[in-house]
C-alpha cells in the first residue's frame, strides 16, 4: 500500500487522518462514529472527506451521547466490526466512563469476548482551551485494566500508533496531542508500516539523565536537552509512546545507563503515570539510582484558562534545566 | 392469550418446549437458592421466580443468529441459548468450567458462541451495547436481530436514554424488552418515574411500544416475534414491557418485607407456569401426565448440573494473570 | 403574539427592558465576535445571535431570589442577573475581573450571589445540578424555582434523562427550556433524534411540554411565567421548547456552511431583536427614536465593558494554586 | 451530644451509622440520599429507621441514576443544603464519574460555588463479590483535582472521619471497607468528636520498617507486624485514612525514621495511590531510603469472582512478611 502523500511533508493531523483512511480502505470492518465528524469533517477537520468516501454508514455521526455510542462501539466491536471513535474532544471522555472501564475493559477478561475498539481523544493543554477543553484524562485510565493507552509525540508514530491500535483485538484509547496537531511535520515512509504498541522509543540518546515522558512534553524535553547540551549535560529522551502496555525495559535500561530520571508529564502531577514510573524505579532500579527521581507535571488543579494561568501550570523548560542541573549536581 | 391466536401462531412443539424451560428455569432457580441456604454459593442470587416467562418468550422468538444482551433475571435466556444447568451451577460456584472460569460470578454469563452478550452489573449498561451490536448488523446487510432486556430500574440510567434514543435515530435491528417487575430491588416503580407504564418511555423516540402479561409466556413470544420481524425488515426498533412482579427477594438474602403481601398472593394466582399449563391443558397440548414427565426430566437436568458443577475444579490463583488482553496475531496480519 | 395578550399580561416597562436587553446582547456579542475576529480573544466564543429572545425571556420572567442553570448560549440570561458586559468581557479576556478570574473561559459564568449556577462544557450535565438546586429549595420549603436551558443536542445525553426523571418523580419546582435552533453543531436534528419536535422528550416524564417561537420574546416571557408559577405552586416541572435558529456558526470559527443558506435566509426574517421592534412599535410602546436611544446607549456600556475587560489585570502565575479547595473554618463549627 | 451507644461497642457500620444519624440530628441541612436507603434502610442497612425519624425528604430514595442524583446532590450543596449520596456498592461510582470529576470538583476552583457534600462508597473485596460488587474506585478519584478522599480503617476513625466529611465544604468520596463492616469493633467516645480530614495515623509505632497503608489492608499490616515482631523486625503501621489532601508529614517522618518503606494497599497496583507515595518518597527522601520502596498491591485485572481467584488478587500477610524481610536484610 502506498500513501497519497508518499514523499510529501505531512503534520501530526495529518497523519492521524491518513492512518484512518488507510486502514478503512483496508479493512472493511473498520467504521468510525463520533460527533460532527460526517459531512463536517470533525471539530479538527480529521476526518474531512470521509463520509463522501466511505458513506454515512461507515462514517457516522452520532447524536450528543459519548455513553450511548462508546457502548455501541463496544457492542459492534463484539460482532466483529473495527470502530473507532472520535470524542471531539477528549474532555468529554468522563460522559463515557462507564463504558470504557466496565464494559470495554472487562469484556475480555471475564468472557473472552474481545472489543477491537479505538477511542480517539484529542488531549492537552496549551491552546487556550480552558478547563474542559484541554484536558489529559490518561490517568484515569492508566489505572484501569483491559485497556491500552497510546500518546504519539510525531507523525511516524501518530501514524504507526494509530493502526496498530486499529489493528489490535483490544480496546485501545488513543490520545492525540491537539497542540502537536500543526506543530510537528516529517515525512512519511511510503509503504504500510505500524508502531508496535507497547514500544517506547528513545528520541535522543544521551549518557547523563534520563528524561522519560510523552505526548507534547517529547518536544520540551528535547528543546531542553539542547539548552543542557551546552552546559556538557547530556540528556536521553525517552517517548514512552505506548502508556499501557508500559514499555518497562526501555526505561529501566535508559535509567539503568544514566543512573538518574525524571519523569515528565503534562496530566496533574498526584497521581499521574510518572508516579508509577517513579514507583517502579524506586523499586526495580534503586540499586543504580545515583540521585532522586524528579517528576515535572503540573500541580493539583483544573487547567485554567487565562494564558498566564496556563503558562504557569504547564511545565515549562527551564523546569527540565532546573530539574537537571540539580540532578547532575548529585 | 386467545386460545385460537395461539393455536393457529405456535406451533404445539413450541409451545411445549417454552414450557420445558420454564419448568427448568424453575427448579434451576430453585436449585441454586437452596445451594445458597445451604452456604454453598457465597454472594448474589438473583432469580428470575415469577418472570421465568419473559426470557424463555423472547428467547424462543429468536433465530439462530440472533443476538440476545439479557440482564439479571433471565436465567430462561441463557438455557434457551445452550447455557448449561451445569455451567450455571459452575459459575455460582466459582468453577472453572463456568463461563468466566471464575472470573465472574452469578449469572454474568456471556458467551459469544451462543449469541449471548455478556453484561455487567451496572445496570443499563447493555442497552448502548445492544444496540452496538444491530448496528454492526445494519452496517454489514446482515438480516439478524438483537434482543435487550432491562428491569423497570434500569429504565431511569441515562444510557437507556441514549441507547433508544441511537437506535431510533439510526433505526437499528434491537428489541427491547423490559421487564417490569413493579420494584427496583426495594423501590417502587412510584419513586422510580412518573408513569405508571414504564412503555411510555418510548414515546420520547417515536418507538412503537406494547405492553403484554409478562406472565403470559406465549403473549411474551408473539409479541417478541411481532417485534423481531418489523426490525429484521428494517422497521427499527420496538419496545415491550412486561408486566410482571418478583416473587423472590431482589437477591436470596432479601426477605422482600416492604412488598404487600396481598400483592404477592395476587400474583401467585397468575405465576407463568400455571398459566401455561393452564395454556398447554386448554389447547389440549398437554395433560398432567406430560407435565410431570417434564417435572422429571429438569429434575435429573439439574441433579446432573449441580453435581457436574460440584464436581468441577475451582481455578488456581495464577490464572488470575491470564486474558487481561486478548492476544494480538492480528496485528501482525 | 396576539397584541391583547401581550397589553394584558405584560407591563409595558418590562417589554422594553427585554428590547433593551436584546440589543445589549446582540451588541455585546457582536463585539466579542469582533476581538475574537482581531485575534484578541482565544478559544471559542459561542453567541446567541438569532435566539436571544430565549435567555431574555425566560431570565425576565423569574424573581429576585430563583436560581438559572443556564448554557452556553445565554448571554441575555447572564445580563439580566447582574453580570456586565465588562465582567464578560473580561471573562473572555482571561482577566482578573472576570467571574472567575482566569480560571475559566468564554461563557463558563457562575455566581450563586446573582443567582447563577455555572456551567462546564459537558452538555446537559447542568440539568441534574438544576433539579437538585429545585430539591433543596422543595426540602426547606422555600418557594424559588430553577430555570435550566438546554440545546436541542444536549438532549440526547442520559444525564437530561436523570435529571427530568428524578425531577418529575419529586414534582420538583424546575423549568427545562430547550433551545432548538435546529443543529448540534453541524448535525442537524434528524441525526440527533427520531422526533421532530424536542418537546415529545417530555411525555417519558409526564412532565407538561410547550412549544413557543423562540424568536419573540413576549412568547417566551409568557410561556415562562407560566411554567413558573406552576412550579412555585408545587406543580412540578414544565419542558418548554423554543424553536429557534442559530444565525452564527457554532463557535466563531466555523462557517455553518453545512446550514442551507435558504434557511438562513428564511429565519433572518424572524429575527427576535425585529419582532420584537414590531411588537413595540404595534403595542404603541416605542418608536425608531426609542430604539435609536437603546441602540446608543448598549454601544456605550458594551464600549465600555470593552475599556473595562481591556484594563484589567490578568491574573499572575501563582494564583493557579489558589482555591482548589474551601477553606474549611466550617469543619471546627 | 452524647450518642446513644456510649460505652457500647460498635461495629465500623454501626460508626458509620452514628455518624449519619448524629449530624442530621446536629445539621437541619444534611439530608441523605441514594437508592433503597429509605424503607429498606439501604443494602447494607445503614440507614435503617432513618426515614421514619428525619422523614421522606431528608432521606429520599431516588431511581436508579446515579448520575442524575449525584448531579442533584451537586445542586443541593450549592444551594446550601449538606446531601450525603450513598453509592449502592462503589463499583457504581463510574455512572456518575462525569459529574463528580468535572462538575463537583471543578466548581470552587473556577467559579467559587463550594461543593459540601459526601459520597459514600462501599468498597473493596474480600467479600466474594466479583468484579463488580468489590471495586476499589479512590484510584481514579486520587488523579481528579478538588475532591478530598478519606478511607477510615476503625469503628473512631469512622466515624469522626464522616462527621468531618459531612461538616467539610468541599466534595468529600467517603471509601468505607464492606470487608470492616462488621469485622472491626471498637467503644467509641461520648461526647461529639471529629477525626481531621488530612490527618493520618500512626497505628502502631515501630523502628525498622514503614508500612503506609489504608481501609482494610491497615489490619493486614497489623497482624502482619505481630508476625514478624517475632523474629525480631519491628513494623511501624501508617494509616493514611484520609487520601486527599495526603498526610505527606506524617509519611515523611515515619520513613526518616525506619528508612525503609513498603506501600500496601487493595487498590490495583499501577497507577495506585502507592505509585504516588513511592514516587513522593524516591523524590524527597531519597537520601533518607535504605533499600528500595516496595509495593504490595493487586495485579492490574478486574478483581475476580472465585474463592482461590479472589485470594491469589488480594495483598497476603505472607506479602508483608516476605517484604519485609527482604528490606531487613538491606
Ligand atoms: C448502575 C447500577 N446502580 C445500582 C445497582 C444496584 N442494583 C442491582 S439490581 C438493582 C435494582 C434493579 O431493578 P430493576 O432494573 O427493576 O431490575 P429487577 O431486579 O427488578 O429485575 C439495583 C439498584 C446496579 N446494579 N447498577
Ligand atoms: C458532552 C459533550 N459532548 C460534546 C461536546 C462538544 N460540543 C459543544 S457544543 C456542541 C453542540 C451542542 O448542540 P446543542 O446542545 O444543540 O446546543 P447549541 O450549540 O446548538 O445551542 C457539541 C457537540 C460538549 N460540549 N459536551
Ligand atoms: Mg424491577
Ligand atoms: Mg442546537
Amino acid at each position: 500500500m502506498t500513501t497519497a502523500t508518499a514523499g510529501r511533508e505531512v503534520t501530526y493531523l495529518e497523519a492521524i487522518s491518513e492512518a484512518l483512511d488507510e486502514e478503512m480502505t483496508r479493512d472493511e470492518r473498520v467504521f468510525i462514529m463520533g460527533e460532527d465528524i460526517g459531512p463536517y469533517g470533525g471539530a479538527f477537520r480529521i476526518t474531512e472527506g470521509f463520509q463522501k468516501k466511505y458513506g454515512e454508514w461507515r462514517v457516522l455521526d452520532t447524536p450528543l451521547a459519548e455513553s450511548g455510542f462508546v457502548g455501541a462501539a463496544i457492542g459492534a466491536a463484539m460482532m466483529g466490526m473495527r470502530p473507532v471513535v472520535e470524542m471531539q474532544f477528549a474532555d468529554f471522555i468522563s460522559c463515557a466512563f462507564d463504558q470504557i472501564v466496565e464494559v470495554a475493559g472487562t469484556s475480555y477478561y471475564r468472557w473472552r469476548a474481545s472489543v477491537p475498539m479505538v477511542i480517539r481523544a484529542p488531549y492537552g493543554g496549551g491552546v487556550h482551551g480552558g478547563p474542559f477543553h484541554s484536558e489529559c484524562p490518561e490517568g484515569w485510565f492508566f489505572h484501569s485494566p483491559g485497556l491500552k493507552l497510546v500518546a504519539p509525540s510525531t507523525p511516524y508514530d501518530a501514524k504507526g500508533l494509530l493502526k496498530a491500535a486499529i489493528r489490535d483485538p483490544n480496546p485501545v484509547i488513543y490520545f492525540e496531542h491537539k497542540f502537536l496537531y500543526r506543530r510537528v511535520k516529517a515525512v512519511l515512509p511510503s509503504e504500510d508500516y505500524i508502531v508496535p504498541i507497547g514500544k517506547g522509543d528513545v528520541k535522543r540518546v544521551g549518557t547523563d539523565i534520563s528524561v522519560i515522558t510523552y505526548g507534547a512534553m517529547v518536544h520540551l524535553a528535547l528543546e531542553a536537552a539542547d539548552l543542557l547540551a551546552k552546559d556538557g549535560i547530556n540528556l536521553e529522551v525517552v517517548d514512552l509512546r505506548s502508556l499501557i502496555p508500559l514499555d518497562q525495559e526501555l526505561i529501566y535500561e535508559s535509567v539503568r545507563k544514566t543512573s538518574k530520571a525524571i519523569v515528565l508529564h503534562e496530566d496533574n502531577k498526584t497521581g499521574g503515570i510518572g508516579a508509577e514510573i517513579a514507583a517502579r524505579l524506586a523499586e526495580d532500579c534503586f540499586d543504580c539510582l545515583d540521585g532522586p527521581i524528579i517528576r515535572i507535571a503540573p500541580p493539583d488543579t483544573p487547567i485554567p484558562f487565562s494564558a498566564p494561568l496556563e503558562e504557569f501550570f504547564l511545565p515549562k523548560i527551564t523546569d527540565v534545566v532546573t530539574a537537571a542541573k540539580k540532578l547532575a549536581s548529585y | 392469550m386467545d386460545l385460537a391466536v395461539v393455536a393457529k401462531e405456535i406451533k404445539p412443539a413450541d409451545l411445549l418446549q417454552m414450557y420445558y424451560y420454564l419448568r427448568l428455569t424453575r427448579t434451576l432457580e430453585d436449585r441454586v437458592t437452596a445451594l445458597y441456604r445451604q452456604g454453598r454459593i457465597v454472594g448474589g442470587v438473583y432469580t428470575s421466580n415469577g418472570m421465568e416467562a419473559i426470557p424463555v418468550g423472547y428467547a424462543s422468538a429468536i433465530e439462530r443468529d440472533d443476538i440476545i444482551a439479557p440482564y439479571h433475571r433471565d436465567m430462561g435466556a441463557f438455557l434457551i441459548r445452550g447455557i448449561t444447568p451445569g455451567e450455571v451451577v459452575a459459575q455460582y460456584l466459582g468453577k472453572r468450567t463456568g463461563p468466566t472460569r471464575g472470573k465472574d460470578g452469578n449469572v454474568h454469563i456471556g458467551d459469544l458462541k451462543r449469541g449471548i452478550i455478556g453484561f455487567v452489573s451496572h445496570l443499563a449498561d447493555n442497552l448502548p451495547i445492544a444496540a452496538g451490536a444491530a448496528l454492526a448488523f445494519k452496517i454489514r446487510g446482515e438480516s439478524r436481530v438483537v434482543v435487550a432486556n432491562t428491569g423497570d430500574g434500569g429504565t431511569s440510567r441515562g444510557d437507556f436514554h441514549e441507547a433508544l434514543n441511537f437506535a431510533a435515530v439510526r433505526k437499528l435491528p434491537v428489541v427491547f424488552f423490559c421487564n417490569n417487575n413493579q420494584y427496583a430491588y426495594s423501590t417502587p416503580l412510584s419513586l422510580q418515574m412518573p408513569i405508571k407504564d414504564v412503555v411510555d418511555r418510548a414515546k420520547a423516540y417515536a418507538i412503537p411500544g406494547e405492553i403484554v402479561d409478562g406472565n403470559d409466556v406465549a403473549a411474551v413470544y408473539l409479541a417478541a416475534k411481532r417485534a423481531i420481524g418489523r426490525a429484521r425488515a428494517g422497521g427499527g426498533p420496538t419496545f415491550i414491557e412486561c408486566k410482571t412482579m418478583r416473587m423472590h427477594g431482589h437477591s436470596e438474602h432479601d426477605s422482600a418485607k416492604y412488598v404487600p403481601r396481598e400483592l404477592l398472593e395476587e400474583w401467585k394466582q397468575k405465576d407463568p407456569i400455571l398459566k401455561a399449563e393452564q395454556l398447554l391443558r386448554a389447547l389440549g397440548y398437554a395433560d398432567d401426565a406430560a407435565f410431570h414427565e417434564v417435572e422429571e426430566r429438569v429434575k435429573r437436568e439439574v441433579e446432573a448440573g449441580v453435581e457436574f458443577g460440584e464436581q468441577s475444579p475451582l481455578p488456581e490463583g495464577p490464572e488470575v494473570l491470564e486474558g487481561v488482553f486478548a492476544d494480538d496475531e492480528e496485528v501482525s496480519s
